[in-house]
């Protein structure tokens, strides 16, 4: 059964490399032979399917080959259980509601626009990409295997990120592969400083090699970085806001929903969570500071949004820096982590299919299906509520986390997760607002797959608490927590209504967000990057022209050298005239040399 | 001190051989060539080597100076020589500096004979004087001339030069090495003048037909 | 260094000397039978030519096994010395080999060139006959006269040949040529006169035991030099010797460089190993002129116009390397003279070989393309590729590159230059080798070039071809074979 | 048992095609073809024999003395196979490719035979066993890729060919001093007889530190160590196929792998640690590595990006030795042989986009990916390794490298790696970008400079087989890693003789 694990890899590959063929062929055959060409068919939608299979496969699997670059090790044990799970199914849901979103294109292609059939052709080819990376990154246990799949997960996105090619399209995909890069770099070194201090090969390894490392900090604090820039860690975060706008809803709601979740994945992979020697305290407070102003601050910046996308990217930023806190608890406080892992891979799981049914929600509200408009508010509000905290799955993460956290040193982190859920609250109440603002008119048939997916969606986001497998029981709320859990929700719901009614009386949008576009630090790192590529270019048009102008020199001093050479010609003749006195003279000086000794 | 007609020789030889060097008529100093070889195969016989004599009559003499005045167009049937083609005079003129600058090397190599040469006391006589007299003046003319001509009569005067002095230097029982090193110098001194008479001849002719002036220095003018 | 010679008083008589005189008289012969028979097809020549080699093998067998034999000729009272070891058979056999190249070279070459049937061409075979003769005869002499004669007849031979075409230009140059070599024979002989004189013999073996260092011995040592160098076109009295080869015949130019240099060369170091064996200062001023040497025939090969003089003045250079013999080989130990003593007769042969096929090979290029200046060769790669191929190959031993005998020679020469911490002569190695390998290059750089105008090609004939590229290879692959000539040279048995 | 034919013969099938393809005339071009197929698969299967003996615990020595002091020796180790696999496999792949690169194009006679001259040179650097062998294939290959390198006989080849030569001779030369020296100093030294410099004792340290920088440098030279590279971006001039084995396996990898000889066959590294060389070493690579890639970035055409790249990647050879430690060495001879698979199917690509669609800019290839899929598959493949990201064979360098680093106490080279990594990025990701994301003729919009349709598919099969076959090669041997007689095997085998005694 172990043989289940490659496969689950091979079969989106798989996928691929048909959906390849079949364009070759196709295009081998001629152009006018396209109409025979399904793109986005059930098999292309299938890739998942293999991992939801085996999410929910009983019993631990693991497999090694040792073949496999640096001796490859899969598998599946219980904490990677509920990743694979809700990754999977948020794969196969997006991929679902892609075959209704690109439906559009789809028909274009097929009327032999040359265009939408080549976005669709990335777009179908990279798709399967990205899931197999993104699934070799949950399952791998060696490193080189999950750097490989967190690569792959990263760059073939590329491609899901700039499929509309236009500007805004250009820079989000600008953004997210500059910053990505920049997080290969700094986890590339991370990895290799870390296994190369222990010759670790196994994460498990890594882990322990991190913890006992002399300048574990400097490492672990590399790989926080570096994963970081996925999981949008305040500062590296930029690209969130740029690329979720522009990206097709369906990717949007991966991104947001499973590969950001990669970054998280990463942290507790590579860093030394709950080891006790670990004298990594001082970095876990780091993060912890650096997870709530990314909580609040995010908050801040996307309220003013007014792409809802936008709007929802930055409440992923907000709600990765409430996670990210929780995993810096895990390096201050390594007692407390046993008991804070399960919340937190709840935490992470619920927002992945909330996030994924709220980016759902937006396309969604472009497109309505014929349903009644309360009811439409009613599902798009329900995970959005979920979100802040208020309800369903939403309100069992946080109770989970607050009973977690209490025994702790760092209950006091309760509530500023509480205050940041405030934010939260307003945030996708302001994604809600713009959505509806943006809405279109009803039409999409209730059974289309975009809708079938959202509802499937909903659902599922709410009940995340039901059906993932944690290991160990949730600790469900009781009645009195209630208020303790619920008071930021209603605030931030409060807030937005007072926001609501200001915007009502008042002029209606704010002005400020035209100061503020998405990405806000972005613009600052772009130019400080242009400025750095044009130093970088500058430098090596200077060594070239130091080089040019150097050889320059040395071909003009030839020159005059070879010109001087020739002019020996006259010493030439000299001997010539000479012969005889100089064979003379040689005799003398032979004679002189012999008398010397 | 020396007898008297071995100086006398001494002298005469070394007088001959400073008008071929230096006069500066061409057929006239071939003509003074020709006596001082008579005047060296004299000297060969009075010093008791009749077989060198013998040859330098042949070979110096009458051999010698029939290439030399082949080369210069002066055959028995025709009393005039060719004038455009021959220099009868010397026609570069010699500044004293030039003259002095070029005695020299000569000096040069007479200062390592004479080095060497008290090195071995045994031997008397006025010969090798008058060797060591030839070969400079040799040496000197060699210098101080250009035309191939006379460079060719420099060249057969150290020779002899060098054939005295080392006459006077050998004994009894190096006498057979000595007289095949003569041998071999008179013939190949003999040869390079044949080969260097013809090259003149042959040269003249071309230019004569190439209307290309060519100096027997070597340069084109 | 007198074992090495063969000159030790341990050599043997040799019981039967017929092969020693059909060894020095059989060239000279077949000269002569070619004046008669003028030869105008490759064959006659390479059979004629293989008598010689046999002979020179019969000679070999009987010297195999032996540290060399010796023995005298007595002319009445007359007493001439002879002598044949390892090193004498080495440089009988390239002798031999260089002129055979010539000898067949010469045939298509004479019918080819139009000047060539004039009277020049019944004077070419008897006058490369003797001129053979008479470079075996050096090779074999034991005593000062003998090496005086072979001198002589080889320079005025060498003359002769020089003078051959008879354009103008060729007997001008000639003519100095001429000059020049006359007066280096005439400085010889006043040094032998001289030692003549002091010691009364002219054998080398009993010269070397009966000098004794002084003014006298000094003197005519330094005018025996003097002379040879001038016949040597050492640097700085090389001047005849570019001209001449400018306007030479190929096949003269090809053993003239090849090996009538060398002879003078040989010379000189063989005396200056048995008179002068510790005379360091002096012969460090030889290294000096050969430094000279090299620098100077190597900048002027890398400038010069012609083909021909690119070859000639790289001749001048590569003499510097030779020269380099001297301060390796005198006064120095024991272990970097062994090496010197390799390196040098190594590179003589790789030289000679080289420098032949390389100026076979330059004629089939002239020839071809009926432009005697370097931009002629543009587009040559293409054309005859044979050609550039074997003028490649030599020109890669003349650059001292593997695996050409040139790189084993230079090889040994450095490291002989290394053991003895002389950084001096290894940079005057590693110097040549730049301008060499700059001159070299610089003819293949035109070679190369493809966009050139395309110009009337004549076809040159196959035997022109074949000689050069044998000769080449001959050069290229001795260079990893070389422990074969060593043997041959050390097969004096003396172990150093 | 020792078995020296079987390395001579293995030398001999390269040397010897070489006067037959100067014999058959220029029009036999198929005759040509055969022969050089043929020849290069029968390599391929000696390499192979001489693998599985070489496993079998056999010694292969073939020697004999060529003057006092010093012997003509092939011999076969581990390192000297891996050479020798990577220039059979890449010889076979670039013989395919030039075939149908040169269609039509004149002097292929001359082409070809030189070209196998190259690689038997190439071969004869592998299977040397000692310095003075080692010299000989050395300079043999300066002069054999002369020719290629001014093949196109235009101002430009030829003057790139002048440039060529003044760096590769001096360098020779420079070589040949050192190594005379060596031989004066100890005699001929055959490799792996390193304790006979280490048992010259402390005295001749100093000496010993001089002989190996002149050693360096004339090594250096043909690795295009900064600042000694200067030729290798002027030889861009030549066509792909000798650009690519020029990069891959001739003569930049001559340099490398002459370097890594130095250090652990002549040396020894515990000696060139002893001397404190390695760091000396380490500098230079990384200035290498850095230089390299900045001017790479500057570089607007793609040859010359690449040429740059190498520069860049060669010295990760040279970093890798010089990490003390067997996870350093085993990143620098692995990288020889991935790099070359990798920067083949750069150039390969590069080679093709010019012959079917006129493409040397890197500007012009807008949208290349779809016209050209698979050689742009082949070169994003290429890049990425480049990058030293996996599953291409460049992040098995990378791994062992940044590994090695760590356990020499050099951590700072993790940032030159990371750094390099990220420079890299920012000079090829932007190509693949253009190639895969960008509108260009293939979508309609302007035309490509000069296209040609030369094959069936996108290009000749003779072109698209090599390429993708050496994309495929570089996925396989960063993918496969772990399995016997892969490169990290083999490499990981030497490390082991060279640590463990």
């Amino acid at each position: 059964m172990n043989l289940l694990l490659p496969v689950v890899l091979l079969w989106p590959l798989l996928v691929m490399l048909y959906g390849g063929l079949r364009l070759a062929l196709v295009k081998q055959e001629g152009r006018n032979s396209r109409s025979r060409l399904e793109l986005l068919g059930v098999g292309w939608w299938s890739a998942p399917l293999p991992a939801l299979l085996l999410a929910l496969w009983p019993g631990e699997l693991s497999v090694s080959m040792p073949g496999w670059m640096l001796g490859g090790l899969w598998q599946l044990d219980e904490a990677r259980r509920p990743w694979l799970l809700f990754g999977a199914l948020l794969w196969l849901l997006a991929g679902w509601y892609a075959r209704g979103y690109l439906a559009d294109e789809r028909r274009q292609a097929g009327e032999g626009d040359a265009n939408a059939l080549g976005r669709l052709m990335g777009f179908t080819l990279l798709w399967p990409l990205t899931l197999a990376g993104n699934l070799l990154l949950i399952l791998a246990e060696d490193i080189p295997s999950f750097y490989l799949g967190f690569v792959t997960m990263t760059l073939a996105a590329y491609g899901l990120v700039i499929h509309r090619r236009d500007r805004e399209a250009k820079l989000g995909g600008l953004a997210y592969i500059v910053l990505a890069l920049i997080g290969e770099g700094m986890i590339l070194a991370g990895l290799l400083w870390s296994a190369g201090s222990a010759e670790a090969l196994t994460l498990t390894e890594l882990r322990v090699a991190i913890g006992d490392a002399e300048r574990g900090v400097w490492m672990a604090t590399l790989l926080w970085l570096g994963f970081g820039v996925k999981a949008g860690v305040i500062g590296l975060h930029v690209w969130l806001p740029l690329a979720h706008p522009v990206a097709p809803t369906p990717a949007s709601a991966v991104l947001s929903g499973v590969m950001v979740k990669g970054g998280v994945l990463g942290w507790l992979s590579t860093l030394p969570l709950g080891s006790g020697e670990a004298g990594l305290a001082r970095l876990g407070e780091v993060i912890i500071v650096a997870g709530l102003v990314g909580a609040f601050g995010a908050a801040l910046l996307g309220v003013i949004q007014r792409h809802p996308k936008a709007v929802l990217a930055y409440s992923s930023v907000s709600q990765l820096g409430m996670l990210a806190s929780l995993v810096g608890v895990g390096l201050a406080a390594p007692d407390a982590w046993p008991a804070l892992l399960a919340p937190v891979t709840l935490f992470a799981g619920h927002h992945g299919m909330t996030k994924g049914a709220l980016f759902f929600g937006v396309g969604i509200s472009e497109h309505p299906p014929r349903l009644p408009a309360w009811l439409i508010v009613t599902l798009l509000a329900l995970p959005a509520l979920s979100l802040g905290g208020a309800l369903t799955s939403g309100l069992i993460a946080k109770g989970f986390i607050k009973e977690a956290l209490k025994e702790s040193e760092y209950s006091s982190l309760v509530s500023w997760l509480s205050v940041a859920a405030v934010g939260s609250t307003l945030l996708v109440a302001r994604a809600l607002w713009r959505q509806w603002r943006r809405r279109g008119e009803p039409g999409t048939p209730l059974r289309s797959p975009m809708c079938l997916a959202w509802l499937f969606a909903v659902l599922a986001a709410a009940a995340v608490p039901l059906w993932l497998p944690l290991g160990e029981s949730v600790h469900w709320p009781t009645l009195s927590d209630l208020p303790g859990l619920l008071w930021p929700a209603a605030l931030g719901l409060g807030l937005s209504g007072l926001a609501l009614l200001a915007a009502k009386l008042g002029e209606g949008e704010w002005k400020l967000s035209s100061h503020l576009p998405p990405g806000d630090l972005w613009w600052g790192y772009a130019a400080l990057a242009r400025r750095m590529r044009s130093g970088l270019v500058t430098a090596g048009g200077m060594l070239e022209s130091r080089g040019l102008q150097l050889r320059a020199r040395l071909v003009a001093r030839e020159h005059r050298a070879i010109a001087r050479l020739d002019g020996l010609a006259r010493y030439e003749r000299r001997f010539s005239r000479l012969a005889v006195p100089l064979m003379i003279g040689l005799a003398l000086l032979l004679l002189l040399g012999f008398w010397l000794g | 001190m020396p007898p008297f007609d071995e100086l006398l020789l001494a002298v005469v030889l070394l007088l001959l051989a400073a008008a071929t060097l230096f006069d500066r008529h061409l057929v006239r100093a071939c003509c003074w060539f020709v006596t001082f070889a008579l005047a060296v195969a004299l000297s060969w016989a009075w010093l008791g080597l009749v077989w060198l004599a013998l040859l330098e009559l042949v070979l110096g003499a009458v051999l010698t100076g029939a290439f030399l005045f082949h080369a210069l167009g002066v055959m028995p049937t025709a009393t005039q020589p060719r004038g455009l083609l021959t220099h009868w005079h010397d026609p570069v003129a010699l500044p004293w500096q030039r003259v002095l600058m070029r005695l020299f090397p000569a000096l040069a190599v007479l200062a390592m004979l004479g080095l060497a040469l008290m090195e071995v006391s045994s031997g008397s006589g006025s010969l090798r004087p008058a060797g060591m007299g030839l070969l400079g003046l040799g040496l000197w003319a060699f210098a101080l001339h250009h035309h191939l001509l006379r460079r060719l009569l420099s060249f057969n005067v150290i020779g002899t030069g060098i054939f005295l002095i080392l006459m006077s230097l050998v004994d009894s029982r190096a006498l057979a090495v000595a007289h095949g090193l003569v041998v071999t110098g008179l013939a190949v001194a003999l040869l390079g003048t044949a080969l260097g008479a013809l090259l003149i001849r042959r040269l003249e002719a071309l230019e004569a037909s190439h209307h290309v002036v060519y100096r027997t220095n070597g340069r084109p003018t | 260094m007198i074992e090495r010679l063969g000159l030790s008083p341990a050599a043997t008589p040799m019981e039967n000397e017929a092969a020693l005189w059909l060894v020095l008289v059989l060239p000279l012969l077949l000269g002569v039978l070619g004046a008669i028979a003028r030869p105008s097809r490759t064959w006659p020549v390479a059979v004629a030519g293989l008598l010689p080699l046999l002979a020179l093998g019969w000679l070999s067998s009987q010297v195999a096994g032996t540290t060399g034999k010796s023995g005298v000729v007595e002319l009445g009272d007359l007493v001439l010395y002879w002598r044949v070891n390892g090193l004498t058979l080495l440089l009988l056999l390239l002798t031999y080999l260089i002129g055979l190249a010539s000898a067949l070279y010469a045939p298509a070459y004479l019918r080819d060139d139009v000047q060539a049937l004039t009277w020049g061409q019944a004077w070419f075979w008897p006058l490369l006959g003797l001129l053979i003769s008479s470079l075996a005869l050096i090779w074999l002499a034991a005593d000062l006269l003998s090496l005086y004669i072979g001198l002589e007849l080889m320079g005025l031979t060498a003359v002769g040949l020089m003078l051959l075409p008879g354009k103008v230009e060729a007997l001008v140059a000639g003519l100095r040529y001429l000059l020049l070599a006359l007066v280096g024979s005439l400085a010889f002989l006043l040094g032998i006169s001289l030692m003549l004189g002091a010691w009364g013999r002219l054998d080398l073996a009993g010269l070397a035991e009966v000098a004794e260092p002084g003014v006298l011995l000094w003197v005519a040592v330094g005018l025996l030099t003097g002379g040879l160098m001038l016949k040597a076109a050492a640097f700085p009295l090389h001047v005849w010797l570019v001209p001449v080869h400018a306007w030479a015949w190929i096949p003269v130019s090809a053993i003239h460089a090849g090996l009538v240099i060398k002879a003078s060369f040989f010379i000189a170091l063989q005396l200056w190993l048995l008179l002068v064996p510790e005379a360091t200062v002096a012969a460090w001023m030889i290294g000096g002129l050969a430094g000279a040497a090299v620098v100077w025939g190597g900048v002027k090969a890398w400038r010069s116009a012609k083909l021909k003089e690119v070859v000639a003045w790289s001749t001048v250079s590569q003499l510097g390397y030779l020269l380099l013999a001297f301060p390796l080989l005198i006064g120095t130990d024991a272990a970097v003279a062994d090496l010197a003593w390799q390196g040098t007769w190594l590179q003589l042969a790789a030289h000679g070989l080289a420098k032949a096929a390389m100026f076979l090979a330059a004629g089939n290029l002239i020839l071809a393309t009926g432009a005697a200046r370097v931009e002629g060769l543009a587009g040559a790669s293409r054309r005859f590729p044979l050609s550039l191929l074997s003028f490649g190959m030599a020109a890669i031993s003349v650059v001292g590159l593997p695996p050409s005998m040139g790189f084993t020679a230079k090889w040994l020469l450095l490291h002989a230059a290394l053991s003895g911490g002389h950084w001096a002569w290894m940079m005057v190695l590693a110097v040549g080798t730049l301008l060499s390998a700059a001159y070299v290059f610089r003819l293949f750089h035109y070679s190369f070039i493809e966009d050139a105008p395309e110009a009337e090609f004549r076809r040159v004939p196959w035997p022109m071809e074949t000689v050069a590229l044998l000769l080449a290879l001959a050069a290229l692959l001795l260079g990893l074979a070389a422990e074969w000539p060593l043997t041959l040279l050390r097969g004096a048995g003396d172990e150093p | 048992m020792s078995q020296g034919w079987l390395p001579v013969l293995t030398l001999a099938t390269s040397l010897l095609v070489a006067p037959l393809i100067f014999a058959l005339p220029e029009r036999a071009w198929r005759a040509r073809a055969v022969v050089n197929l043929s020849a290069a698969v029968l390599k391929i299967l000696l390499v192979a024999l001489l693998v599985l003996g070489f496993y079998q615990g056999r010694d292969f020595v073939f020697g004999f003395t060529v003057v006092e002091g010093a012997s003509f020796l092939l011999q076969v180790d581990a390192l000297g196979l891996m050479f020798a696999g990577l220039s059979s496999l890449l010889w076979l792949a670039t013989t395919i490719y030039a075939i149908g690169y040169l269609e039509d194009s004149p002097n292929r006679k001359r082409f070809f035979g030189f070209f196998s001259l190259c690689v038997a040179s190439t071969a004869g650097i592998a299977l040397a066993g000692n310095l003075f062998t080692f010299l000989l294939f050395y300079e043999l290959l300066t002069l054999s890729t002369y020719p290629l390198v001014v093949h196109r006989g235009h101002a430009k080849a030829l003057a790139a060919g002048k440039v060529y030569l003044r760096y590769t001779v001096t360098g020779g030369l420079v070589l040949l001093l050192g190594v005379v020296a060596l031989y004066a100093l100890v005699g001929d030294v055959a490799f792996g007889q390193r304790e006979r410099l280490a048992d010259l004792g402390p005295d001749a340290y100093p000496l010993l530190t001089v002989l190996f920088l002149v050693l360096l440098v004339g090594l250096g030279v043909k690795a295009a160590l900064v600042p000694l590279h200067g030729w290798l971006p002027r030889a861009m001039v030549a066509p792909a196929p000798v650009s690519a084995l020029l990069h891959a396996v001739a003569v930049v990898k001559a340099g490398a792998f002459g370097i890594v000889r130095l250090v652990y066959d002549v040396y020894g590294i515990s000696l060139v640690h002893e001397l404190g060389l390695l760091t000396l070493l380490a500098a230079i690579a990384s200035v290498t590595i850095l230089f390299g890639s900045i001017r790479a970035l500057s570089q607007q055409e793609l040859k010359p990006r690449l040429a740059y790249s190498t520069i860049s990647q060669v010295s990760y050879i040279v970093l890798g030795i010089s990490l003390f430690g067997p996870f350093g060495t085993i990143a620098g001879l692995v990288h020889l042989m991935h790099q070359g698979l990798m920067k083949v199917t750069l150039f390969y690509c590069a080679g093709n986009y010019a012959e079917e669609l006129g493409i040397h800019r890197i500007d012009e290839l807008d949208g290349a990916g779809r016209r050209m899929p698979l050689t742009s598959l082949a070169f994003t493949v290429g890049a990425l390794g480049m990058i030293g990201l996996p599953p291409v064979a460049g992040f098995i360098s990378k791994w062992y490298l940044g590994i090695g680093a760590v356990q020499a106490d050099m951590s700072w080279a993790i940032a030159v790696l990371a750094a390099s990594s990220l420079l890299n990025a920012a000079y090829f990701l932007p190509i693949v970008h253009r190639l895969w994301f960008r509108q260009g003729p293939a979508h309609g919009r302007g035309r490509w400079p000069e296209e040609r349709h030369l094959g069936r598919f996108e290009t000749s099969t003779w072109l698209l087989l090599p390429t993708a076959a050496t994309a495929l090669f570089s996925i396989l041997v960063g993918l496969l890693a772990g399995v016997p007689f892969s490169p990290l095997d083999l490499a990981t085998f030497m490390a082991t003789v060279e640590y463990l005694p």
